[in-house]
């Protein structure tokens, strides 16, 4: 095994994690205001990915173009599903949450399934196409890209939080939804918004996801339990955490098929993540 | 005190008696149909398992999704037992169920020795599911790619290759036993144990429950269960292969146990049997026209019932029971 | 008192709930199926003295149409519903007086159990004679033990070699095998290289990990080696990855002539798109196994990063016949798009039946639908001519004793100008193949 | 009437905390709900904030029936709650803390002025401002609970227990700030197991004893009064 394979997987699984941190980043939040487990989060994933694709082919523009529709759609697509699903189990018990949220689940996916067929659909590449060359190593430009965007979205939700009123109160509901309402805060509200966000971040990652991946139904498996395990790993409140999870697992993965076997590289990082559970039960970067 | 105990073990001993006779007396009614023993045979594997996880799930109120891992072991030990030592399937099972708990004693141990719980604990279980079918799918010499088919002829007791209602009749005999151990661990000092570790474990520590070794006692009862139950899923296939760790089976099996209602002895089978069939039912009507369409009711039919009956599927059997049969109970009443 | 109450109580909730499961249950059905045979003019599998009119054959179709394989089953059924009313259109099975043929379809949901319940269901249910199915091999297998049980017809669409070698007496399939994808993609690749003045010499095998992955990869490992040509690597992978920039860096550290790879759908356009990013490819990627580059699908998402990839197909769209040039207009009238192996497949294969059906007629005129004569029918079939051989690949059907068809060939399609286009066998060719692959 | 709070009935799932309680509260007046653990002070403070919701019974604010509003909504009409544990908010620093007691409407556009106020009249909260709630001491945590009510610009201030768990000479430094604000002209209606204390700032008091109102009076006079001295002061 050669160093160069070595370094390039490195950088591979580098660029990778970011794009899971993006991933989980949307997730990370919701999980982390609202204390809601989502287990149909890939799925969300799935419909957004779809809506880029079909947004980019009817307007005939880039993927990761459709951002800047694809986000408020989805940040509505929240707001409904809040208001339908989400807020009649907000607070039940975490069994209940996972049953509505699996039921969720299999309603999404066969929607998926019923409406626009089992085809896997993708884009071809517009803009960001390929990769540049650093010594004997290759940078793909779309991952490149997409790490930038991830930072990006990363810092802004970060300056949003601490810096902005509204970011403020915010991490106060997460903190304490009771004394936070008794300071004025409309909690219902403010999940509302947060879940709407949140969606706006995957409707962001999907589209990225969607320069080089294709949709399918499916498709939510993929990302659903992985992100779950990144926003684990990460612990919960701390956004760098999320960043820093979706590295390892990205990296780890990178390392695992260069050495051993391609078929066995979620096991190595859901096996890192159940001893990283026993072992550090906060997550890496747990402030609670 | 103790009679009362006796008493009431006696009583839940005639329902299932009674569930028992019931389920047997299906398969005559039915005319030994292939396709209906097979369907109600699913229900049953289903059922059995749902009920073992009703231990852990239902009564100690940890969100298990391991129900897969520990199907697919059992699978796998039986199935290798038969195909490298002709083993046959009788004890094969059963060794399936014991590699399954001590399985579940290597996972549980750890996991509950770091407190881990939740949301954490679910997510654990589910990737283990994961890690087991692609271990199994690497590890070439049990498992692989390749689906390895079980031997024997159609008909063979000795490698319990039978007919569905041999499987059927079986699994009827399980879902007793299983169903009076649910009623057994209920009624035993574990049984309050788990019940206090769900309602509040701190409060149990306190009172000094060993939350860690009751916790301990009924994930290793359920993976048992799961597991010599399990091999019948690759019994009925008649192979074995790694997509039978399936993380299907264990969301399916987590979510019929929530929405069955927690800690109830019959409603999770109840619910199985509710929601199993109507699934196979909307499979078969809707199934043809649109692909999906009959999953999309389904998963509707599963949210109404979360978000609308939360206290799980029994409190409305309760209420259609009430409805139906308010007046004969009002009349016991004035007695 | 107490007791008697709480029992009541169970006992009603339990019987509601039996009657309702009951009432499900023989809803799924329609009514419960009765000993005494209906005398309806459907045809059915149990053989009378007197000769009924056949009106209808119900040919069963179980595919995959929900979960993780549905792309497949889908267009196995849009492709079964065209070439069924074809027939039907064409006047049906004429040696069983015009019988017209009712497609009867299943689900398998993609999963272990599904595939076996669906089997049972249209069985006990339809009782078609003849059943087209599942895809996925071990589906086929669990499938086919009921088939066997209940001596029904089995037309497989499972590549998977050891399916025909199981000993099944009712088992038939049209379709190569998958170790002959793998031959084939290996013999093109050779043979192409050596025409273009390459000698060559090494390979690396990808494929993802199905079972169908390892044998088609295995045929092409073993073509490699009675060619003296070096395998560098054989990297299995799961269809589901969610990305192949690592296995496409491993690939370029290695850096093969030729990459022999097996892709499961999706994940082909991934390979295709990651080389364009790495920036690298070999001087062909020879696709094997009926799907990933050169699907209309796959050449619309990855565009110009699959030009230049080639594919074996079971099934050749490009075949220039009458008949087959009628069912792709057909097809892609109908679905908006071009059909594909998984429907390629089903639409010879159900010609082949209904040949099948028309020569039983004229076996055994008094009980055509006997399995036993269904049987004999198939092996008897010769097929060189009509619809079925206008559709397959070599146009020559014919069963050898374990049910696989004796002239099974793979052809080699290449995605030229963002179109696919027959490349190998020679002798089909039109044009020819582009190698080594354009650079991008 | 500034507030008033007539039959209240609240329940615990079945179990009834509060029975037919009344009292009013008159502007720039100091009230004090005395009684012993349990008798309902949290539940009728909690109550009157709209986190928990009576069974019957009405509430007015200002002559506005305010007895379903959700509690957002009742902040924003200037009711604000210390509430039992201050409940800040652990991971936000200090003058985070303060901007979300100013996070209604009203407050909201003064908060920067507000906020020089509550430094002045708290200075050990402006030494601290960047600090993480969660390390503050005990005293620290309860000051910056009042100073975080008093950012919300109340109509009304409600201190839940703000004694509970803190040392004597922070007890003292907490009810000097009470005392200091209500010469400012807040009204305030304080819940206290402290009896002595509690009884002797206010104007008026009442005793609550097993969720049913008892004895209300003056301040002064209830301290003197047979009953509280024997049951509360132990004396």
């Amino acid at each position: 095994m050669s160093l160069e394979l070595f370094i390039q997987n490195l950088i591979n699984g580098t660029l990778l994690g970011f794009v899971y941190s993006l991933v989980a980043l949307g997730l990370a939040l919701q999980f982390g205001v609202m204390d809601i487990i989502n287990f149909g989060h890939g799925e969300f994933v799935m419909v957004a990915m779809y809506l880029t694709f079909w947004i980019s082919l009817f307007l005939a523009i880039p993927g990761s173009a459709t951002v800047v529709l694809t986000a408020p759609i989805f940040f509505v697509f929240g707001i409904i599903i809040y208001k339908l699903v989400i807020d009649k189990v907000i607070e039940a018990q975490p069994l209940s949450q996972i049953a509505v949220t699996i039921g969720l689940l299999i309603l999404l996916r066969n929607f998926a399934l019923a409406a626009w067929h089992a085809e896997p659909k993708g884009l071809q590449y517009q803009v960001l196409v390929g990769g540049f060359k650093v010594g004997d190593y290759v940078i793909s430009i779309s991952r490149l890209a997409t790490a930038i965007v991830s930072l990006v979205v990363l810092i802004v939700l970060h300056l949003i939080l601490t810096k902005t009123y509204f970011g403020i109160a915010i991490r106060a509901t997460s903190d304490d939804k009771v004394a936070a309402a008794l300071l004025g805060v409309n909690v219902k509200k403010m999940y509302t918004l947060v879940f709407g966000l949140g969606c706006a971040i995957i409707a962001i990652a999907a589209s990225f996801i969607m320069t080089f991946q294709q949709v399918e139904p499916m498709s939510g498996m993929t990302w659903g339990l992985l992100s779950w395990v990144i926003v684990a790993m990460g612990g919960l409140g701390g956004l760098s955490g999320v960043l820093a999870a979706g590295l390892i697992v990205g990296i780890a993965q990178g390392i695992e098929i260069t050495f051993w076997d391609p078929r066995a590289s979620l096991a190595i990082v859901y096996l890192l993540f159940i001893l990283l559970l026993w072992f550090k039960p906060k997550g890496l970067f747990g402030k609670r | 005190m103790k009679s009362s105990m006796k008493r009431e073990i006696y009583k839940q001993l005639r329902s299932i008696v009674i569930i028992s006779v019931g389920l047997a007396l299906i398969p005559p009614i039915l005319q030994f149909n292939n396709y209906f023993l097979l369907v109600l045979t699913y229900i049953l594997l289903y059922a059995v398992i749902v009920s073992a996880w009703n231990i852990i799930g239902g009564f100690g109120g940890q969100l298990d999704l391991g129900a897969g891992a520990f199907t697919g072991l059992g699978c796998f030990t039986m199935g290798t037992l038969l195909l490298r030592w002709n083993i046959p399937p009788v004890i094969g099972v059963f060794a399936g169920g014991l590699i399954a708990a001590a399985f579940g004693f290597i996972i549980g141990y750890p996991s509950f020795r770091f407190g881990l719980k939740d949301v954490w604990y679910a997510l654990a279980t589910i990737a283990l599911v994961v890690v087991l079918k692609q271990f199994f799918t690497v590890w070439e010499q049990v498992g692989g790619p390749e689906e390895r088919y079980l031997p024997g002829t159609y008909g063979s007791l000795y490698y319990l290759k039978l007919p569905y209602s041999y499987y059927y009749y079986i699994l009827v005999v399980a879902l007793a036993i299983v169903l009076f151990l649910n009623v057994k661990v209920k009624m035993s000092k574990l049984g309050y144990y788990l019940f206090s570790v769900r309602e509040n474990e701190d409060a149990a520590e306190m009172l000094g429950v060993d939350v860690r070794m009751t916790k301990l006692k009924g994930l290793m009862i359920y993976a048992f269960i799961t597991g010599t139950i399990g091999s019948f899923f690759a019994l009925i296939s008649g192979y074995i292969h790694p997509t039978q760790f399936n993380t299907d089976i264990s969301l399916q099996i987590a979510i019929l146990g929530i929405v069955g209602g927690l800690g109830s002895i019959y409603s999770p089978v109840i619910t199985t049997f509710i929601l199993q069939s109507a699934s196979e039912y909307l499979r078969t009507v809707l199934g043809g026209w649109i692909p999906g369409i009959h999953l999309i009711f389904y998963g509707a039919i599963l949210m109404i019932i979360v978000l609308f009956f939360p206290e799980g599927l029994s409190a409305i059997l309760n209420k259609v029971y009430a409805k139906i049969g308010l007046f004969s109970l009002k009349k016991e009443e004035k007695k | 008192m107490n007791f008697k109450t709480g029992f009541d109580k169970k006992f009603k909730i339990l019987s509601v709930t039996f009657l309702v499961s009951l009432f499900l249950l023989v809803g799924c059905v329609g009514q419960p199926p009765s000993p005494t045979p209906t005398p309806s003019p459907t045809a059915t599998a149990s053989p009378s003295p007197t000769v009924p009119a056949i009106k209808e054959v119900k040919i069963g179709l179980i595919e995959p149409l929900t979960g993780t394989h549905a792309v497949f089953g889908t267009e196995a059924k849009q492709a079964a519903e065209l070439i069924v009313e074809d027939i039907n259109a064409k006047g049906g099975i004429k040696s069983l007086g015009g019988a017209k043929i009712k497609l009867v379809v299943g689900d398998t949901k993609s999963d272990n159990e599904g595939a076996k319940l669906a089997a049972e269901q249209l069985i006990s249910s339809e009782h078609p004679v003849v059943i087209l199915g599942a895809y996925i091999s071990r589906h086929t297998a669990a499938m086919a033990e009921v088939t066997e049980r209940e001596k029904v017809i089995l037309v497989g669409d499972a590549l998977v070699d050891f399916l025909t070698e199981k000993g099944y007496k009712y088992f038939f399939r049209v379709c190569p095998k998958s170790s002959a994808h793998g031959k084939t993609a290996m013999e093109f690749a050779y043979e192409t290289a050596k025409e273009n003045g390459v000698e060559l010499k090494n390979i690396s095998v990808i494929n993802e990990d199905s079972v169908f992955g390892k044998y088609t990869s295995e045929g092409a490992i073993h073509q490699a080696y009675t060619y003296g040509v070096t395998v560098l690597d054989h990297i299995e992978y799961p269809y589901d990855i969610s990305d192949a920039s690592p296995i496409v860096s491993k690939l370029k550290s290695e850096n093969p002539q030729v990459v022999v790879s097996v892709p499961y759908f999706d994940d082909g356009v991934l390979i295709a798109k990651t080389m364009r990013e790495m920036g690298w490819h070999p001087l062909l990627v020879a696709g094997s196994g009926a799907c990933g580059y050169c699907d209309p699908g796959s050449i619309e998402a990855a565009g110009a990063a699959v030009e230049g990839f080639t594919q074996t197909y079971s099934y050749n769209p490009m075949l220039n016949t009458p008949y087959n040039k009628w069912f792709v207009n057909e097809f892609k009238k109908r679905y908006g798009k071009m059909p594909t192996e998984a429907g390629g497949i089903i639409a010879y294969s159900l010609w082949t039946v209904k040949e099948a059906l028309e020569k039983a007629g004229e076996i055994n005129p008094s009980d055509p639908l006997n399995p036993d004569v269904l049987k004999q029918a198939f092996l008897s079939l010769d097929i060189t001519s009509g619809p079925a051989a206008e559709l397959y690949p070599s146009q020559h059907i014919r069963f050898d004793a374990h049910g696989d068809n004796e002239f099974a060939e793979a052809v080699v399609l290449q995605v030229q100008n963002g179109q696919p286009v027959l490349v190998w066998p020679r002798a089909l060719r039109t044009t020819k193949p582009i190698f080594p692959m354009p650079s991008k | 009437m500034f507030l008033e709070v007539s039959n209240l009935n609240v329940y615990y799932g079945m179990v009834q905390v509060l029975w037919d309680v009344s009292f009013k509260v008159e502007e720039r007046e100091m009230v004090t709900i005395i009684g012993s653990n349990g008798a309902g002070k949290t539940t009728t403070l909690l109550t009157i904030s709209g986190v928990l919701k009576p069974k019957s019974g009405k509430i007015f604010f200002k002559n506005e029936e305010i007895t379903n509003l959700p509690s957002h909504e009742i902040s924003k009409r200037g009711i604000s709650l210390v509430p039992e544990g201050r409940r800040l908010f652990p991971n936000l620093t200090v003058t985070e803390n303060l901007l979300m007691g100013a996070y209604n409407q009203r407050a909201r556009e003064q908060r920067f002025e507000t906020l020089k106020e509550v430094f002045e009249l708290f200075p050990r909260l402006e030494e601290r401002k960047k600090q993480v709630a969660r390390t503050l001491s005990g005293g620290e945590a309860q000051m910056l609970a009042i100073a975080r009510s008093l950012m919300s610009k109340p109509s009304l201030l409600m201190l839940d227990e703000p004694s509970l768990g803190l040392a004597p000479v922070l007890v003292e430094e907490v009810f000097e700030a009470i005392k200091n604000l209500k010469e400012r002209g807040t009204t305030i209606l304080l819940v206290e197991q402290n009896v002595a204390k509690g009884l002797e700032i206010a104007d008026r008091g009442y005793i609550l004893e097993n969720g049913k109102i008892t004895l209300e009076g003056r301040g002064k006079d209830l301290l003197k009064s047979e009953k509280v001295r024997k049951a509360y002061l132990a004396i």
